[in-house]
């Protein structure tokens, strides 16, 4: 299974990546293309993000700045391009709003990534002035050294709302207790399953995992990309059929009288 | 909905949780006794069934800011394994790994096992860049990551090396982790490639739930936070020291375990003390309705 | 024309990286990539230090309140770079004694080892154990048996904290061999072993199924806010 | 959830700080003046001559030899010993000189223990010390990721590969200085697009580098979280409904077990399904899913909080163990004065 050690189709592992990978990328591109002719699914609420625009305007309300971190690793995780592609519609949010939003980042890439989705964020909202590149700034690439920040900036700009959108490691709590005890409205996600618990219990709406990676198409509200959460569905089901199926097999196989010839998975052999 | 506790109480009710039974162990020398789990079980016997003088990969797969929970598990296998006689081969993922696999070594083969010569009972290789791509490689091509000693010396001229050529080659693996690149890419590159090779990993507690749902399928054993160090430590002592006293510094996941304790008891404390403010404001609000 | 040449890179890179686990001559690719990707995020840095130092010398000029502790970070990164860069202090390495670079820069001594020991590493470990403190104030607050979920999440935290210590074996240690499998420990195992592995296997696949979702929207440049505003 | 607002302390805050300042200086003072004092850093001077030999492929390696040996290097460095080693090495000789008190690690250590005592003050609220900590991480960690990425990537994996004669002599004694790898010219070339922006010209080259990164990552993920996510954890969850033992009983538990990993991952999922309310079955199927989802977030903190707390108690030792010299543990001091209070704390206790 490792890459490339024994490439080539004839190898039957790969060959079952190849299908699982076609039949994905098939299924999320077929609802893709049906949306666009008009057959647009219904996406059910995700209350998290019917939220953003009210902490927006909270925020507004009282005259205290956003606070926005798209996570702590770089532009090579799918999280931060997720929590960057957030980022946008956030901002867009906030252009409108005209709220100052502060984006600090722990990554010299994703700095650079930042400002250029909230720079076209202020523009298709027809707000090109709003946009300020210094609100957007590198802090350091160290995981404390960043929480040490914005822990004590939290504590002195106080902002109205947070949101935490990207991969997070242990420095998740430190920013949801303090974010929680500046009373701010906050909403996280990330798809970093050990960091889940804490968003859940400090923060006021979390996405959990997938519903993260959905996010940025639902706010986004365009058929195509709405039609690709349909596609993901689809793929669940047929993984649930296909996990069914296999269990029915394998309590076939254990009523057959000789032991199965190569163990399963779940047995140490 | 605070119930007007003010958060500082609670801060102070788990300073003094954790900092009077560090004091109170560092006292006495007292420790709690253990009972092994299954998954620290499990790490014990896959290193107890090995034959003298198997070659074991050990991966130091964290650094200092990890290190309470894992220097304990990394000095209890670097004894048992020394006790065995068997050699490890140390690695790292993390770059500041190496020096704590230097750490270990001091503290424990030059320290307790001072006859065993680098190079061939024992070697650290160092770190090498490129995570999980360092796993792919040497599934494959063992030297071409780790091509020479952390003093220099070619790999090719280590006797414990002789005729190791991909990471299949070692009778077990042992992974210490922190997080990424850790435990699950071992999973997922090396024990997923190679299906007869036995992985052991010890782990913190925050990754130890997620790595559950690989044990026992792809993990063979495991030591999941200071629980699972402090298990596998006295299991080790029992066989190294038998009925003889278990020097200090073989005790340390043990005398953590005091300040876990309490910890704990706090927590649990706070957890039932926030129910009950609550449904006593809600009996409240009934009785005003 | 810029936009349109950025995201046939980005479909070209995309759609080259998934089909070479499946071609023999695409072997070590990824590698290379990563390799690539780390060499950049590295000159990047030249980016994000050039980002610091403009915020903390436009506060230090404008003599805001705070100032001093902006003339402390610029005084504190400069140092570490220099040193660091500079390897001072840092003594030939013992396979190549003659050359005198050789040495690794944070080696035993050395003043970029000084102030990662005594500076770095106790701030950091420290923030990292506060959250033992955090830990009990998002325990005492959230973990309220308002509904089942809640209860759920509360009594399952219950019986991991209390199994995994020796309270454990005190409350629960009297239970006959039988019944051993309710033994607090045992109990904490089994949530583990079931529950746990169930929940975060569906995670896993729904966060497989978003990443593959969220690579193909990227590659087809539906979502190419990264890319910015203008033409 | 319910909002703690922690209300800034009084206005008299910093005469309060300076209070507890104080209230802490003075503790460190007493502590400092009973007994052997506490936080003291000692080293010794271990020198090392080192001599060279050419292998049979003309490969020259260095190894240790006796002191000044004719043509040997010898490297000194200075290298940590423990309050006990020096006092023995006092013992036997006084006034000796192998082990000697540091001036430059005795200082580290006192800052390290006013960092961490300042972290931690911010529990209470933040304040001066935090802030000065706070500017220090940031600058210092900044500082320190960019010289280890000169070093640990930028000088082996880009300029080792486009000069390798020059780093070899420079900075890499051991590399294996062959063919120059033009692969290296592309990172290079990605990195100056890059940085290009900052000159008025690049603003849109600037954006390819990224584009590519995001691109390739994209695949690359995908791949991998399809083949050992998807395929890996479907695979391990194909069990059997029914269990037999080794005897060929039937395995109540065992069977169980299955049938709750199995029925838990397809409810969970369909928490995940979007393109469909959550009503009637699907709602049921997904509130199922939702309760493993909170059994599995309870079990995960309850892990996490084992790690925290053994964390927490790492730094309570620095404190009490290497900084106050309270108690010691590991037997690295050996101290008349504080032991004999050691053994009557714990004859106290035991009594107890």
């Amino acid at each position: 299974m490792v890459l490339g050690a024994d490439a080539g189709f004839m190898n039957p592992e790969k060959m079952l990546l190849c299908v699982v990978l076609a039949a994905t990328c098939a299924c999320i591109l077929a609802s893709m293309v049906a949306a666009r002719a008009g057959r647009v699914p219904k996406i059910r609420r995700i209350t998290g993000l019917e939220a953003v625009e009210e902490a927006v305007g909270r925020a507004t309300e009282m005259g205290r700045p956003i606070l926005f971190v798209p996570g702590i690793q770089d532009m090579d995780n799918p999280m931060t391009v997720a929590g960057i592609t957030v980022l946008s519609r956030v901002a867009g949010t906030a252009a409108r709003y005209d709220a100052t939003l502060d984006v600090p980042v722990s990554r010299s890439l994703v700095m650079q990534a930042a400002r250029e989705s909230v720079q076209a964020a202020a523009l298709q909202t027809g707000q090109p002035d709003w946009y300020d590149p210094e609100r957007i700034r590198y802090i350091t690439d160290e995981q404390f050294g960043y929480a040490a920040y914005a822990a004590g900036a939290m504590a002195r700009d106080k902002p109205a709302a947070c949101f935490y959108m990207g991969c997070f490691f242990a420095e998740s709590l430190i920013l949801a207790e303090n974010g929680n005890a500046i009373g701010a409205i906050q909403i996280a996600g990330t798809a970093e399953t050990a960091q889940l618990p804490f968003f859940v219990a400090s923060c006021d709406y979390t996405l959990i995992g997938e519903e993260f990676f959905a996010a940025s198409a639902y706010l986004s509200g365009a058929p195509d990309q709405l039609g690709t959460l349909r596609g993901q569905d689809i793929v669940k089901a047929l993984i649930a059929l296909v996990l069914v199926f296999g269990v029915v097999m394998a309590t076939t196989d254990a009523f057959s009288p000789e032991p199965a010839s190569e163990p399963t998975a779940e047995v140490a052999p | 909905m605070s119930g007007g506790l003010d958060r500082r109480w609670i801060y102070l009710g788990m300073m003094l949780a954790v900092a009077l039974p560090i004091l109170w162990n560092g006292m006495t020398g007292k420790t709690f006794p253990e009972s092994p789990t299954p998954p620290s079980q499990a790490c014990f016997d896959a290193i107890e069934a090995l034959p003298e003088g198997s070659r074991v990969l050990v991966s130091f797969d964290y650094d200092p800011a990890s290190e309470g929970e894992l220097a304990p598990m990394a000095t209890s296998f670097m004894r048992h394994l020394m006790h065995k006689r068997l050699k490890p081969v140390i690695i790292a993922l993390w770059p500041l790994g190496p020096t704590k696999g230097e750490e270990t070594i001091s503290n424990v083969i030059k320290a307790d096992f001072p006859d065993r010569v680098s190079g061939r009972d024992f070697v650290n290789l160092g770190f090498q860049t490129g995570n999980e791509g360092v796993l792919k490689v040497i599934g494959t091509d063992f030297r071409k990551q780790f091509p020479v000693d952390r003093s220099g010396m070619p790999v090719d001229r280590l006797p414990i090396m002789e005729g190791i050529t991909k990471v299949g080659d070692f009778s077990l693996v042992i992974t210490i982790s922190a997080g990424y690149p850790g435990s699950k890419e071992w999973v997922q590159y090396v024990s997923s490639a190679n299906p007869g090779l036995v992985l052991l990993a010890g782990v913190t507690g925050v990754q130890a739930s997620q790595i559950y749902s690989y044990y026992p399928g792809q993990l063979r054993g495991m030591l999941a936070a200071i629980k699972g160090a402090a298990e596998y430590e006295a299991l080790v002592s029992a066989v190294v020291d038998g009925d003889g006293v278990t020097p200090p510094r073989y005790t340390e996941a043990r005398r953590r375990m005091a300040p876990q304790l309490f910890g704990h008891l706090v927590l649990i404390g706070l957890i039932v003390a926030g129910n009950a403010v609550y449904f006593s404001q809600r009996g409240r609000k009934a009785v005003a309705r | 024309m810029s936009r349109s040449i950025a995201l046939l890179i980005c479909l070209m890179g995309g759609l080259t990286m998934l089909v070479s686990p499946f071609l023999p001559m695409a072997t070590g690719w990824a590698n290379d990539v990563t390799d690539w990707f780390n060499i950049l995020a590295a000159m990047a840095f030249v980016l994000g230090g050039g980002s610091l130092l403009k915020v903390q010398l436009m506060r230090l000029s404008a003599r805001g309140p705070g100032w001093g502790y902006s003339a402390l970070t610029l005084l504190a990164f400069i140092v570490t770079l220099w040193v660091g860069l500079g390897k001072v202090g840092v003594v030939a390495d013992p396979s190549a004694p003659t050359v005198a670079w050789s040495g690794k820069p944070d080696d035993e001594g050395s003043a970029f080892w000084w102030i990662y020991l005594y500076v770095m590493t106790p701030i950091t470990s420290t923030l990292f154990a506060v959250l033992a403190f955090y830990v009990a104030s998002a325990a005492f607050r959230a973990f309220r048996a308002k509904n089942v979920e809640a209860t759920l999440l509360l009594a399952t935290a219950f019986v991991i904290l209390l199994g995994r210590t020796f309270a454990g074996v005190v409350l629960t240690g009297w239970l006959p061999d039988w019944a051993s499998g309710l033994r607090l420990e045992n109990l904490a195992v089994t949530i583990m072993d079931v529950f746990n592995t169930a929940g975060n296997r569906a995670i896993i696949i729904g966060i497989a199924l978003g990443v593959a979702s969220t690579g193909i929207r990227l590659m087809l440049g539906l979502d190419r806010s990264y890319l910015g505003g203008d033409a | 959830m319910s909002s703690t607002t922690m209300e800034p302390s009084a206005p008299a805050q910093g005469k309060w700080w300076i209070g507890l300042f104080l209230v802490i200086a003075v503790l460190v003072a007493i502590r400092a003046g009973i007994g052997e004092g506490m936080g003291r850093a000692y080293v010794q001077t271990e020198s090392t001559s080192y001599a060279a030999a050419t292998d049979d492929q003309g490969r020259v390696t260095w190894s240790a030899v006796a002191d000044g040996a004719a043509g040997s290097a010898t490297i000194e460095r200075d290298v940590f010993r423990t309050a006990g080693q020096y006092r023995a090495a006092e013992a036997a000789s006084p006034n000796q000189q192998a082990i000697r008190f540091s001036w430059d690690r005795t200082i580290g250590l006192w800052l390290a223990a006013f960092f961490t005592l300042a972290v931690f003050s911010f529990l209470v609220g933040d304040n001066p010390a935090y802030k000065f900590t706070e500017s220090i991480v940031i600058g210092v960690s900044a500082g320190y990721w960019m010289a280890v990425a000169f070093w640990e990537t930028l000088v082996p994996k880009l300029v080792a590969q486009l000069a390798p004669g020059l780093v070899k002599a420079w900075c890499m004694p051991n590399l294996d200085a062959g063919a120059i790898n033009l692969d290296a010219l592309i990172p290079l070339g990605l990195g100056i697009m890059l940085l290009s922006q900052l000159t008025p010209l690049g603003r849109h080259v600037g954006r390819w580098p990224l584009a590519f990164v995001i691109g390739t990552f994209a695949g690359l993920k995908m791949i991998s979280h399809v083949e050992s996510d998807i395929i890996e954890q479907v695979r391990a969850t194909m069990l059997p409904l029914v269990v037999f033992g080794d005897d060929g009983s039937f395995a109540a538990w065992a069977s169980i077990r299955n049938l709750l990993i199995v029925a838990g991952v397809l409810c969970t999922l369909v928490y995940f399904v979007f393109s469909i309310e959550h009503k009637g079955p699907v709602g049921r199927a997904a509130r199922v899913g939702v309760w493993f989802l909170m059994i599995t977030f309870g079990s995960a903190f309850g892990f996490t909080v084992m790690g925290r707390i053994a964390l927490l108690a790492a730094r309570f030792e620095f404190l009490f163990i290497d900084w106050l010299w309270l108690i010691d543990p590991k037997g690295q001091r050996t101290m008349a004065a504080v032991s004999a209070a050691a053994e009557l704390g714990s004859s106290l206790l035991n009594t107890i």
